[in-house]
């Protein structure tokens, strides 16, 4: 099985252990990933609050690209790029003059049939069972907080969750390791994303309202799908603690790096190391599986 | 053939884009036409009377009018015609309005349409022969299906008029969802009390027989002759038996195995049980599922305590035919689910209330059982989770009604009233306690609703915010509720200790099932559909079979009781003569070229075709042939279409009387 | 003559005959009415009990008789008001379908929906979307030139003129 | 929402959030330029505009010993259908 693969900006920077972590599960898996040659940035947020035509035109160039390089399914790890794709895709289909437009822009016809998936849309496909197959480490003691934010749900018609509301699938994903899921509140709210840079103080209060109800539900690591949210939870943690000190940090995992881990990948391999608050507390939870001979 | 032709303008609602003067020109030229005329209003009398005296004056045989569609007025017509002594069934309508002036904006091509359409007419009716209409007999028994207030009502009007009623239940006991209403609004009565009486009149009641734990298995035949089959689900006790001590259910150990449907899921009912204690017929039934007698075979302790020996294990489903005139569907509504979105289903959920995943987001009827005095928690105002009074309780309108992201563009029309009596009962509760209600807009139509809102608001100062709650989760044993105030402008957060869904009122889930039984329609979301949402809103196209309440669409207890009186009248009206005249459509057999080949017998949904033996004058055989039996056949006319010679015809849809019609397009 | 005065030919319009049931379509078109639904003007309804009264015989001779397009449309499966009708009907539509493929008829001109007593909007769409695929393909001359070179013996047997 | 936004820009609206509008123009200036997002390059840019020099600057070292800043700029070959499409969409606005 093969894969078209988008990585999206943020892999060639701050989110780069998505990129490192995804690559080494697909290993595992044995599933091949053809990175889409020569993909450009899709617009992201900037692109749709300034401009239409940006925010379609923009990913229907990778679209496009995808096209001539024969791929027929694309995975896009990133939730804010899965979501500018699907977009951009589902609106060129129902708007003919939008299409006419770009493919004049492009100089070249588009189609708009083709499959594209985000992570948790690609692990509900490879299914719980064969992820079993293949995890070799004992994450029992370990409890997540999976957190989808607003772009792996929102909105329904593109995300496709398997509820806007109170989505289950990702902690399906989860259980699939071995690790422990935890019930909590806050899983669709918004961590603040674009705003990280412009309106730092946003994201921390955001943010800090889905931390402190993980770490109350007892969650030991909060699991993430999208760079976004993942640099807010993670990165502007650290501003958090610095206003609140004496509490307690959360690790913020991606969901590949938590795969990962629990098939016995090196955490290093998985660029684990490079998370700005400490994950070896999570790693001093994790023991080896004890192999039971049959 | 002298046919006429009369065009109705039916005031502005033809004649605005038909020209109806040049139709009738236009009609005039038409081979076989001896009159043409048009009028304002052909259905008022003086249109009536033009067609008479035309028929009279100018000695016509067939009548074809242009007006409205021939659902509305084909009758009128017919008559209007049989009385200047045209048959009935020479007179074809062409429907230049439902059809034509009503569905296009240009005179032109309205024009050309109607010529064509009044060009069809007249090619058919050059066919049709006179008819007569077939008399059927009348069966005065009513078969009422459901046993909620509905059904009760209409149960005990028919009865009372003097006629067999067979009342069906599903559920062990009638009464349906108005018994577990604590008060009713606007006047806060208590609702078992007003229909407790009701319930135990209906089993008294000489003429109705009841039919509890039944359901409706298949239908056959036609208005007035309904053969009905009823599907007796085994209680697994001899009713004639018991007594209704309720012995067996106390000594039941089975206790904690089975949420009680009658609380909502709020309490546990043990295997062996009688739904509530008012409940009629007071007689128990086992819930096979969880009786672990069923299970292991082991228990029997009912068996063991019953004086009467009523207890049978081994009772099977038993089923019943019935033989009735009309039948008046009475099957309610349940509420809409909540917590997810149910597999295949047209309706979203509410994942962002978490119903199901918090124990004290409630629907609305489960806080009728908290609020009622025989439910679970005896009338006090305790929320489940720890049995606590609530402090603050919130409410939530319209969830499900009116928004269509979650699959329901209507509105459930009730949940305003109840709401604000939750609300008000609280009040009356917990003095101290506050509510809030969030609501998109107030709808407090009906005899003294806005009133009682108004109180809700003034006297109990129940507070309202007019907008939406986005989410709702828990924190510290509270439960947040996030929402919008838009009339302030402003997101509102509240902690309340228990908040009750006013969740939307959605047919029974079986119902589209049920309609498709009984032959008649349903909309998208399962409620049966009406003839007429005016003129005959308790009717369905199916002749003889009713509606009352909840299951043609949210309405409240006065409304569910006047649509099942209506329904009752309309059942009266039709038992009203002894023989009943039906439409002479109905397929016809020439023997002469039938081959017996039988295909319009396997075809048949009415088993309307008998074999017939055709013998000469010594007895010996000649041929077998079909043969119809009118009493039993409908119209629909597939075996016409299916016979290979045809040899069998349906009277008034001819192969020549359609050919005529498809003919006739040549000139379009 | 009033009849070419509104009989002035300006583009091509298709003419499509329609064969509906009356208890679903019939209604549901006639909510369509009752709702003043617009539509467009070319369909020409030809009410019969049940589709289960409809004969493949009446297609044929719909576009001999110089009809476009032709749609059939009936009750949704399982809502048939004589219990079945649809059903022979469905299977009955399935074979001829593709017997007049096999002939060599362009199939998307036979057009079958089901449409209830409450679907007056679907109704609308049908038609418009029926009359939009008709008015593309143009006038169907090619069957009415070959059908007159063709005998049709059941339509003989009922003495229509061919 | 978006496409108020979209109107307010093209009728020279002054933005209510000029931090934000500072944000988005800087970024999409990388793709223009780049094809991809340039952090480094984004960064400098939005800072020159917003005259927020100081801001996250404690978290500099950091991100830069983890690796997490690309260095050099990223190279997208197709830059010229980008262009043209940042071409379009500015001629639009006009």
């Amino acid at each position: 099985m093969n894969l078209g693969y988008y990585p999206g900006c943020s892999a060639e920077g701050t989110g780069k252990e998505a990129d490192l972590s995804l690559k080494e599960v697909f290993k595992v898996l044995d599933i091949g990933l053809d990175e889409l040659e020569d993909w450009s940035c899709c617009g992201a947020t900037s692109a749709h609050v300034t401009s239409h035509l940006l925010s379609v035109a923009l990913p229907a160039r990778n679209l496009l690209l995808a096209q001539k390089q024969g791929l027929n399914e694309l995975l896009a790890p990133c939730a804010a790029c899965y979501s500018r794709l699907v977009s951009s895709q589902k609106e060129m289909r129902l708007d003919e003059k939008t299409r006419m437009r770009v493919e004049e822009l492009l100089e070249d016809k588009m189609n708009t049939g083709m499959k594209i998936c985000n992570l948790l849309q690609v692990f509900e496909e490879i299914g719980p069972e064969k992820l079993k197959d293949h995890i070799t480490a004992d994450l029992k003691n370990l409890k997540v907080a999976c957190y989808y934010g607003c772009l792996l749900v929102r909105p329904a018609d593109i995300a496709l969750a398997d509820d806007v509301e109170d989505p289950h699938s990702m902690e399906a994903i989860v259980e699939a390791t071995g690790a422990k899921t935890v019930n909590w509140n806050f899983k669709t709210e918004c961590c603040g994303a674009a705003h990280s840079i412009a309106h730092t103080d946003i994201v921390v209060k955001l943010s800090k309202k889905i931390l402190d109800d993980a770490i109350k539900r007892g969650a030991d690591v909060i699991a993430v799908a999208c760079p976004m949210c993942h640099s807010n939870l993670d990165m502007r943690q650290i501003a958090i603690i610095d206003q609140d000190k004496g509490r307690n940090p959360i690790p913020v995992l991606y969901l590949t790096e938590l795969i990962g881990l629990a098939m016995g990948i090196d955490p290093a391999a998985l660029g684990i190391n490079s998370h700005y608050i400490d994950v070896k507390p999570i790693l001093s939870k994790i023991t080896k599986r004890e192999v039971v001979c049959a | 053939m002298r046919i006429g032709v009369f065009v109705c303008h039916c005031g502005e609602n033809i004649g605005r884009t038909v020209d109806c003067h040049a139709v009738a020109e236009a009609c005039a030229h038409f081979p076989g036409v001896a009159h043409s005329e048009d009028y304002k209003y052909m259905c008022s009398d003086p249109g009536q009377n033009l067609i008479k005296q035309a028929i009279r004056e100018k000695g016509l045989d067939a009548v074809v009018v242009g007006s409205c569609s021939p659902h509305m007025h084909e009758k009128t017509f017919r008559k209007a015609c049989a009385d200047a002594g045209v048959n009935p069934y020479m007179v074809e309508i062409a429907n230049l309005r439902e059809h034509c002036s009503w569905i296009h904006d240009d005179i032109k091509a309205g024009t050309r349409k109607s010529i064509d359409l009044m060009r069809f007419a007249v090619e058919k009716v050059k066919f049709n022969v006179p008819l007569s209409p077939i008399r059927v007999p009348v069966t005065k028994r009513t078969l009422v299906i459901g046993g909620g207030i509905s059904g009760i009502q209409a149960a005990l009007d028919v009865a009372n008029a003097g006629y067999e009623v067979v009342l069906v239940e599903k559920e062990p006991s009638i009464g349906g969802h108005m018994s577990q209403l604590s008060e009713t609004f606007p006047t806060l009565d208590c609702s078992q009390c007003i229909l407790t009486p009701r319930m135990v009149e209906v089993y008294q009641h000489p003429k109705i027989k009841l039919m509890s734990y039944s359901e409706v298995e298949k239908v056959d035949g036609f208005i007035g002759n309904f053969t009905v089959t009823i599907r007796k689900k085994a209680k697994s006790i001899k009713e004639e038996f018991c007594t209704g001590c309720g012995l067996c259910a106390q000594k039941c150990p089975i206790k904690k195995k089975a949420l009680s449907e009658f609380d909502e899921g709020l309490s546990f009912r043990s295997a062996m049980y009688v739904p509530f204690p008012q409940a009629v017929p007071n007689i128990p039934v086992i819930d096979r599922e969880v009786c672990t007698y069923f299970k292991n075979g082991k228990c029997a302790l009912c068996k063991s305590v019953c004086g009467r020996d009523a207890i049978d294990f081994d009772q099977q489903d038993r089923f019943v035919k019935e033989e009735v005139g009309a039948i008046i569907v009475a099957t309610g509504y349940k509420l809409y689910t909540i917590d997810k979105k149910p597999e295949g289903s047209i309706y979203k959920g509410y994942g962002e209330y978490g119903y199901g995943k918090y124990k004290d987001v409630i629907d609305g009827l489960q806080f009728e059982r908290i609020a009622s005095a025989s439910g679970p928690t005896s009338g006090e105002i305790l929320r489940p989770s720890d049995n606590k009074e609530p402090q603050k309780i919130v409410f939530i309108q319209c969830v499900g009604s009116r928004d269509e992201s979650k699959g329901i563009s209507y509105c459930s029309k009730i949940c305003c009233m109840y709401t604000a009596k939750h609300a008000m009962l609280y009040k009356h509760k917990v003095h101290h306690g506050e509510a809030y209600v969030f609501y998109m807009d107030i709808r407090s139509g009906g005899k003294n609703y806005e009133e009682f809102v108004r109180r809700a608001i003034e006297e109990d100062h129940v507070k309202y915010i007019r907008g939406r709650v986005s989410k709702i989760y828990e924190e510290d044993g509270k439960l947040i509720v996030r929402g919008e105030d838009t009339i302030a402008g402003m997101p509102v957060t509240i902690d309340a200790d228990l908040v009750v869904l006013a969740t939307a009122m959605v047919p029974q889930p079986e119902a589209s099932v049920l309609a498709q039984t009984l032959g008649v329609s349903y909309d998208k979301y399962g409620y049966f559909q009406e003839v007429h949402p005016k003129l005959r809103p308790v009717e369905t196209a199916t002749g003889g079979i009713f509606l009352a309440g909840a299951c043609h669409s949210p309405r409240d207890i006065p409304e569910c009781v006047s649509m099942a009186s209506a329904a009752a009248a309309k059942t009266m009206v039709l038992f009203g003569s002894d023989m009943l005249e039906r439409e002479p459509v109905v397929a016809e057999v020439d023997p002469s070229t039938c081959a017996g080949c039988f295909y319009c017998k396997k075809v048949c949904a009415y088993n309307a075709i008998d074999i017939n033996e055709i013998r000469d004058r010594k007895g010996q055989l000649q041929k077998v042939v079909a043969h119809v039996n009118s009493g039993l056949c409908q119209g629909c006319g597939t075996c016409n279409a299916t016979c290979p010679s045809k040899s069998i015809e349906l009277i008034g849809f001819r192969d020549d009387q359609i050919f005529a019609q498809i003919n006739a397009f040549a000139e379009v | 003559m009033l009849l070419q005065r509104y009989n002035m030919e300006e583009k091509f319009e298709p003419k499509i005959a329609a064969f509906v049931c009356n208890w679903c379509t019939y209604t549901g078109a006639d909510l369509a009415g009752t709702s003043r639904l617009k539509q467009q003007p070319n369909a020409r309804l030809i009410r019969v009990p049940c589709t289960g009264r409809i004969d493949p015989v009446f297609i044929i001779k719909a576009f001999e008789s110089g009809a476009d397009g032709v749609l059939v449309s009936g009750c949704h499966p399982g809502d048939c008001h004589y219990n079945a009708g649809n059903f022979h009907a469905r299977r009955r539509w399935i074979m001829f379908r593709e017997l007049l493929e096999f002939a060599g008829i362009d199939s998307s001109r036979l057009h079958f929906s089901w449409v209830s007593a409450s679907e007056g909007k679907k109704w609308v769409d049908v038609i418009d979307g029926v009359t939009e695929t008709v008015r593309k393909k143009g006038p169907f001359d090619q069957y009415r030139k070959m059908s007159r070179k063709i005998e049709l013996p059941e339509l003989e047997e009922e003495g229509v003129e061919i | 929402m978006d496409a108020l936004r979209e109107l307010a820009i093209e009728y020279g609206i002054k933005p209510p959030d000029p931090d934000g509008m500072a944000f988005h123009r800087s970024f999409l200036n990388q793709i223009k330029n780049f094809g991809r997002s340039y952090e480094i390059g984004f960064l400098l840019e939005y800072k020159l505009k917003t005259r927020h020099f100081f801001q996250d600057l404690d978290l500099a070292p950091v991100t830069l010993i983890k690796g997490k800043l690309g260095l050099l700029p990223p190279k997208v070959k197709g830059k010229k259908s980008i262009r043209k499409i940042f071409a379009e969409a500015e001629g639009g606005k006009a």
